[in-house]
């Protein structure tokens, strides 16, 4: 009981957020709304008993991320000003097919009949994830190493200004 | 006197009154909350006064005095003051933004509070992930310095905010890695635990005797962190006025003013967890409430050291203290790492293991010294080289 | 057990939350109110701000948080690898030193490129 | 099993070339000889080791009872992992001694033949002039240092999924290839571009790779596994899969078996250019020579084959299970080979005859697969890839000693240039034996391995062979149309030799042409060993005379793994009939083409001597039977045209009528404006544009170059499939 | 184990579409990109959510949501530098006014 109530006060409070980041006009607040998203997921993953992710989440999505969207914002002036329209001309139609889209995929969900395991979470979580990145999955591990240097790699190739 | 028997008689009697088991969870957690907070405003207050003392000493100056004995009322009269004066937005500022920045400062570091061991277990949340707790809420103040900078609608503000947000995400990677190795060493992320692992020999099972130049590392780090002395380059008046909060005038200001102590106490706090065996100490372990003692005596000792360097050095140039983190730091983080976990991977006895990594502590610490002493007696002669030129072959 | 942990994070941070809000409000009812548009004006050392205030920054902050963000997750890779450290084997670590070398090409080459200067 | 321990180099062989392409490219890019010397050290790095893996398995013909197979886990998905892992057995080891070679071969002579190329203005690249390299030099090799690791891979891989990467990676390095000359242009505007024809051949094998996947996705589904052994090996499996049958749209209930291979055997006609989609190795020549030779000649292509070869056992069960995807393997391949060389007679281009030579003898191995003669199809594939390869380098020089000789020409100033000359036309050469003794010698060797020249050639055995099991099995229709492919074969490939190499100069350019450098005539000659006596490792036993002298050991190794992959691969038998009457085609070809061309050799300027007799059907196959025209007009005028028609309606046909509305309006209004109210006027005009406005909106959304309306496009699609599902 | 499964699904579909209808219909290419970061959130929810109740004991949901941040992040870090670089020589980031793709 007290569980359905704080998900739905956190799982309101981060759709208000992500509703703000959509509609916002000014990128920066809708960035701040971005963090608000991401702050309210990372409770939902404190509900769901992964608190390591709750933690990474924050570090990377506020810590990192929004960070980077906030400086990139920053970078290019006149982005975050009032401009002509946030939307473009297919915004109506687009609204229309996401609603019929979330309807549809919600239905599905809510009638696709999944087996759920009552077991509980394992306490030692984080070190089967520490093991599971040098065991079994190494190497999706190395790639993501490789991809976050090519993503380095390209980033500064892209961002330098070149004098 | 045992801290913990105390909070559980507590939950006992609330029980036996009748109230339910939520509700008295809920109590339990409220005033622990309040707790919580109480020590940190006070601690706030008093830090104020403790660091212009010092610094007023270190300089031979006196320090606060006319206020109460020895000028211990002063911060009380200054939270008065801020308290009443009048606020002023200024007409273009974003409004929400620059209310919520000051807020957000704040509550991130009190936040902080709630994983630190003040005692054995004496602890607002012992969870199994306290490190990337602190990582997670730290990050979160750089967010409260963008939105104060920009909300202020002031270059010099907006500018602050960036210099100053750079400067924390780059000291964050120095930050992060000296708490990887200490987990490495521990095998856990519950300070708590990391706390519990440093008590053999009488204070030498600190980590600070096992791994000096980790330590060093930190602490240097720390002093960025915390946007103090040599590295307060948002306060750097003569280039950006007073750096992002230069609008914020009465509470707000204060609140950035308080968050500002409150993060190098929490920044000593964790020093003191990571490296100097939290609260261990003689007797701790039979007396808990010593536990505390022993903690906050460290604390301060680590603040005073805080206070020390910032009243004494001078303050670095930004691009000498991007380069120092991103060239010196970072390498030297990564190499600690590495070593260290090779070295625990040997299967060495525990001693021999503990000696080897204090002598490559050592060797790391000096090779560094080194090579960066090396650089700045070649300065001269290098003057058009950019800082810490790589010496690598061209690719 | 975790919800005791967090379910005090939760209360305290709602309360660190309200507080400074409560004391904003506070002095809001306490302090002087008397604007006037000189005062409200932004400050920039007595001298008349000249366009907008949010310029265009240059990329170098960025290359910043750029270098950041992925030794950020380097982090967050490494934290469960260090917990783990005990239980797993010599090639998991062989496996970890060529993660870190990996990263360690990226920082080299943002060197190179002086992404590391502050110009 | 105890298996020798230089099979633990297998998976390292791909390796050095990979390596070389990034080093390549990240760091020797800059310096040209590095570059090539990097490349080249690397895959001979790469052909000693595959070199030392097959001929080890050579000496152990008993390990064709256990291949090699070596596994490692490599993408977890949840509860499926996929694996990446080498396996080696007669095949893998066959290829690897080719490839291995003929790679090594080529880089070697790409050093030399990536010199400066004649279409460039020196002016514009006065280093890569002054070096007398190609400005791209470096990149060419990082290419096909690329390249051959897709080949080597590909030939390694002992599981679908990674044959697959490996078989894009060479798709990529193809498009990369082809367009190498990207800025390359012609005066003709019908000729096609380097850089068209790179995007002909990326969007033609697109076509079989997409059906090819499709067929990898059934399979995995049904077999929950790519691994070749683990598929192959289960009998049980492989009989279930052909009696389980799928209800299809038009084809009505086909088995699994069937299905899929068929899809799977649509990716090999993509790839190895088979009728229909054999549209695009001809213009692939746009490429450099070297290219042609190994990408377009002696691997890629053969890729298609190899991946049938492989799959086998599962074409053989669908087979058993009814489906007649064998036969239609037969009924491709063998039309391919006769189409294919009917075109080559008529080709004026030299390398574009041997590309339709490669298509129709790839024909030939498709054609013995589809008979079950899958021993021959692997000899064939071997030993095809040796002489045409060599066929291809020959060419690349002779192109190369004309196009100095032309230059040669230019420079001392005899004649000016007149208008554009093409070095790769045979109606330009003549006589160029005495000036390129090598190219020509070692290019008629392999001519007449092609023409499977009777007995001294490898081509001879090889081809002999799949005509003796079309014979013997009685596929008598197949066997015909090889036989009549036979004889075209040698026709051509004399008619070229006669053509380039005897007679007298037709240009300047051919009596000035010089002989290539080393690096280009030492691989031909090495190749042309290959090509000669390529062949005696699989002389029938119970050929007459020679039979029991030669050896046949690649025939009895291949036979012993089509055994165990319990294929039917027991020889043909040697039958005098068929024999004889190969034979004598093969020569009449070559009298023929001597008839033709060699008695009386052509004048310059005069039409090709075919081209009276035949009359149209000269110009039909001149034109390749149009078959270029017609995909034109099916496939890609109708695309362009749809996004056209929307374009040009809005700018036409509606600005049009708003504009005859907008006047019609004005006039109305001038003559009207005295009885009617402007209200209306304006209003439908204003109308008229609203109209507009939307309907334009409307149409254009299918072609705005916007990224968000294709990802709306790709929602809808999406909520459709999803209402599809409770429709369900 | 109160909050049903379905409401975390219906909660990350939710997000996912309001992420999606950023990604097709803001201009701005960086409102664009918050949406995409809003779509790979909601899928982590999801992730995460399965392996709490359906796989508890095995791990794997919680590992990919971490190669999910990694993806996100490289994503964010290549976007966004791409679009300063756009906009150093259009001046512009909006989505529509950059139509190459229009042949």
């Amino acid at each position: 009981m007290v569980g359905q109530i704080l998900f739905i006060i956190i799982a309101a409070f981060t759709l208000l957020m992500g509703l703000g980041t959509v509609v916002a006009r000014n990128l920066f607040h809708a960035a701040l709304f971005l963090v608000g998203v991401f702050f309210g997921i990372a409770a939902l993953f404190i509900l769901l008993e992964a608190e390591f992710l709750a933690m990474a989440q924050i570090i990377i999505y506020i810590g990192a991320i929004a960070t980077l969207i906030v400086f990139a914002i920053m970078l290019s002036k006149g982005m975050m000003g009032r401009e002509a329209g946030a939307y473009n001309k297919q915004w109506y139609f687009a609204g229309g097919a996401m609603i019929l889209f979330f309807g549809l995929l919600s239905w599905l969900l809510v009638k696709m009949p999944f087996a759920a395991a009552n077991a509980s979470a394992p306490d030692d979580a984080i070190q089967q994830i520490g093991s599971g990145f040098v065991g079994h999955y190494v190497v999706p591990f190395e790639v993501a190493s490789v991809l976050l240097l090519v993503a380095l790699v390209g980033a500064i190739m892209l961002a330098r200004e070149r004098n | 006197m045992d801290l913990r028997a105390l909070g559980e008689s507590f939950v006992a009697m609330l029980e036996n009154v009748g109230i339910p088991h939520g509700w008295v969870l809920l109590i339990n957690w409220i005033l622990g909350a309040v707790i919580l907070l109480g020590v940190a405003l006070l601690l706030a207050i008093f830090l104020i006064w403790f660091e212009r003392k010092i610094a007023g000493r270190v300089q031979d100056r006196l320090g606060p005095n006319r206020v109460g004995p020895y000028g211990l009322i002063q911060p009380f009269a200054d939270a008065l003051k801020l308290l009443t004066k009048e606020d002023i937005t200024p007409d273009n500022a974003d409004r929400i933004t620059y209310n919520l920045a000051p807020i957000i400062a704040v509550f991130h570091i009190i936040m902080l509070f709630a994983v630190i061991p003040f005692a054995d277990k004496v602890v607002g949340a012992n969870i199994n992930v306290g490190i990337l707790y602190l990582m997670a809420f730290g990050a979160l103040g750089s967010m409260a310095m963008l939105m104060a900078g920009w909300a202020s609608r002031n270059k010099y503000a907006l500018l602050g905010g960036f210099r100053v947000v750079s400067q924390l995400l780059s000291y964050e990677i120095p930050v992060g890695l000296a708490m990887l190795i200490v987990v490495l060493m521990r095998g856990s992320m519950n300070l708590n635990v990391i706390a519990q692992g440093q008590g053999g020999l009488f204070g030498l099972g600190w980590y600070v005797w096992i791994l000096p130049a980790v330590f060093i590392m930190y602490f240097v780090a720390a002093l960025a962190e915390g946007e103090r002395a040599p590295f307060d380059l948002l306060e750097a008046e003569s280039e950006i006025v007073a750096g992002y909060n230069i609008e914020y005038s009465a509470m707000k200001f204060a609140w950035f003013y308080l968050a500002f102590f409150l993060n190098t106490w929490v920044l000593s706090a964790v020093a003191v967890t990571l490296f100097f065996g939290g609260w261990q100490g003689p007797f701790a372990a039979q007396i808990p409430a010593l536990g505390v003692v022993y903690f906050f005596i460290k604390v301060f000792i680590m603040f005073f050291v805080f206070a020390w360097v910032r009243a004494t050095f001078p303050r670095l140039r930004i691009d000498q203290m991007m380069s120092f983190c991103w060239k010196v730091l970072v390498p030297m983080g990564l190499a600690l790492f590495l070593a260290v976990a090779i070295i625990l991977k040997l299967g060495l006895p525990s001693a021999v293991t503990y000696a080897l990594l204090f002598v490559v502590n050592i060797v790391i610490l000096v090779v560094t010294l080194k090579l960066l002493g090396n650089y700045t007696r070649d300065l001269p002669k290098n003057k058009n080289k950019r800082l810490f030129a790589p010496e690598l072959p061209r690719l | 057990m975790l919800v005791q942990q967090y379910g005090l994070i939760g209360v305290f941070a709602v309360i660190a939350f309200i507080f400074p809000i409560v004391t904003l409000a506070f002095t809001w009812l306490l302090r002087p109110k008397r604007p006037n548009p000189l005062k409200n004006s932004t400050y920039e050392c007595g001298i008349e701000t000249v366009g907008d205030a949010w310029v265009q920054f240059r990329a170098q902050y960025y290359l910043f948080a750029l270098i950041f963000v992925v030794f950020d997750i380097e982090a967050i890779f490494l934290f469960p690898f260090a917990v783990a450290f005990d239980k797993i084997g010599l090639f998991a670590l062989v496996e970890a030193i060529i993660f870190v070398f990996i990263l360690v090409v990226g920082l080299i080459y943002a060197w190179k490129k002086d992404a590391l200067e502050w110009q | 099993m105890n298996y020798p321990s230089v099979f633990n180099l297998t998976w390292l062989i791909p390796l050095p070339t990979a390596l070389a392409f990034f080093a390549i490219i990240l760091f020797a890019n800059p310096k040209k000889r590095l570059s090539s010397n990097i490349a080249v050290g690397a895959v001979i790095l790469a052909w000693i080791m595959s070199w030392a893996v097959a001929i080890v398995f050579f000496l152990n013909p008993e390990l064709t009872e256990h291949p090699f197979d070596l596994n490692a886990p490599w993408l977890p998905m949840g509860t499926i992992t996929f694996h990446m892992g080498v396996a080696v057995d007669a095949v893998t080891a066959g290829m690897l001694f080719m490839v291995g070679f003929v790679l090594t071969m080529i880089f070697i002579y790409s050093t030399g033949y990536m010199s400066f190329p004649g279409h460039l203005d020196p002016a514009k690249y006065p280093d890569a002039a002054k070096e007398g390299l190609d400005p791209r030099y470096s990149r060419f090799f990082a290419y096909i240092s690329l390249f051959a690791t897709g080949m080597l891979g590909l030939v390694v891989a002992n599981n679908l999924l990674m044959l697959f990467i490996f078989w894009e990676i060479m798709g990529l390095c193809s498009y990369l290839l082809i367009g190498f000359w990207f800025d390359k242009s012609y005066p003709d505007p019908k000729q096609i571009t380097p850089k068209q024809a790179g995007l002909k051949a990326f969007l033609t094998t697109r076509v079989g790779d997409v059906l090819f996947m499709m067929g990898l996705i059934f399979l995995f589904i049904h077999a929950g596994d790519l691994n070749f052994q683990a598929i192959f090996g289960n009998q049980e499996f492989l009989h279930e899969l052909s009696t389980s049958t799928v209800n299809l749209p038009f084809f009505g209930a086909v088995t699994w078996a069937g299905l899929i291979s068929m899809l799977i055997f649509w990716g090999a006609i993509g790839k190895s250019a088979q009728f229909p989609l054999h549209v695009w190795l001809p213009d692939a020549m746009e490429g450099p020579t070297p290219v042609s030779a190994l990408i377009h000649a002696a691997t890629m292509v053969s890729a298609g084959v190899y991946l049938i070869v492989r799959m086998s056992p599962l074409f053989s069960a669908a087979a058993h299970g009814g489906s007649g995807v064998m036969m239609f393997v037969a009924f491709i391949g063998a039309f391919t080979a006769l189409f294919a060389a009917t075109i080559a007679v008529a080709q004026k281009d030299i390398k574009k005859v041997l590309a339709y030579s490669t298509i129709s003898q790839l024909g030939y191995m498709f054609a013995a697969l589809g008979i079950g003669a899958w021993v021959a199809a692997i000899i064939h594939l071997l030993i095809h890839a040796f002489f045409k390869s060599l066929l291809f380098m020959a060419s690349g020089s002779v192109i190369h000693g004309v196009e100095h000789g032309h230059h040669h020409v230019h420079e001392h100033g005899e004649h000016g240039h007149e208008g554009y000359f093409d070095p790769q036309d045979m109606f330009n050469m003549g006589g160029l034996l005495k000036r390129m003794p090598v190219t020509g010698w070692t290019f008629i060797i392999g001519g007449a391995s092609l023409s499977a020249f009777p007995l001294i050639t490898a081509g001879f055995w090889s081809k002999d062979e799949i005509l003796a099991h079309a014979w013997a099995d009685g596929h008598m229709a197949v066997y015909w149309t090889l036989a009549a492919g036979a004889f075209l074969t040698a026709f051509y490939t004399f008619r070229q030799i006669f053509l380039t190499f005897f007679g007298s100069p037709r240009t300047e350019a051919a009596e000035h042409a010089p002989e290539s450098v080393r690096a280009m005539t030492w691989p031909l000659v090495a190749l042309a060993f290959f090509a000669l006596f390529g062949g005696f490792v699989a002389v029938p036993e119970d050929f007459p005379v020679i039979g029991g002298l030669a050896s046949d050991f690649m025939a009895k190794l291949m036979e012993m793994q089509g055994e165990f992959y319990g294929l039917h691969v027991a020889p043909a038998g040697f039958n005098w009939t068929p024999a004889l009457i190969s034979m004598t085609l093969a020569l009449s070809g070559i009298v023929v083409a001597w008839l033709v061309y060699g008695r009386k050799p052509l004048a310059a300027g005069k039409p090709d001597p075919l081209r009276k007799p035949l009359g149209p059907i000269y110009t039909i196959l001149e034109n390749k039977y149009y078959f270029d025209e017609f995909y034109h007009l099916v496939a890609v005028r109708p695309t362009l045209w749809l996004a056209q028609f929307f374009f040009l309606f809005d700018r036409n046909v509606i600005d049009r009528i708003v504009n005859w509305v907008g006047a019609l309006g004005r006039w109305l209004a001038a003559a009207l404006r005295r009885w009617i109210d402007e209200f209306i006027i304006d209003a439908a005009v204003n109308g008229a544009g609203l109209v507009t406005t939307w309907t334009g909106a409307v149409v254009r959304l299918i072609q705005t170059g916007q990224a968000q309306n294709y990802l709306l496009i790709l929602l809808l699609s999406v909520v459709v499939l999803l209402l599809l599902i409770p429709l369900k | 184990m109160t909050v049903p499964l379905s409401w975390y699904l219906i909660f990350a579909t939710a997000l996912f579409s309001l992420g999606f209808f950023a990604v097709l219909s803001r201009r701005n290419a960086v409102a664009v990109l918050m949406g995409v970061e809003l779509m790979l959130n909601a899928v982590n929810v999801n992730l995460v959510a399965f392996w709490r109740y359906l796989t508890p004991s095995d791990l794997s949901g919680q590992i990919f949501v971490v190669f999910v941040f990694t993806v996100a992040a490289a994503e964010a870090a290549v976007g966004l530098a791409l679009m300063i670089s756009i906009y150093r020589t259009r001046k512009t980031i909006n989505v529509d006014e950059i139509n190459d793709l229009n042949l």
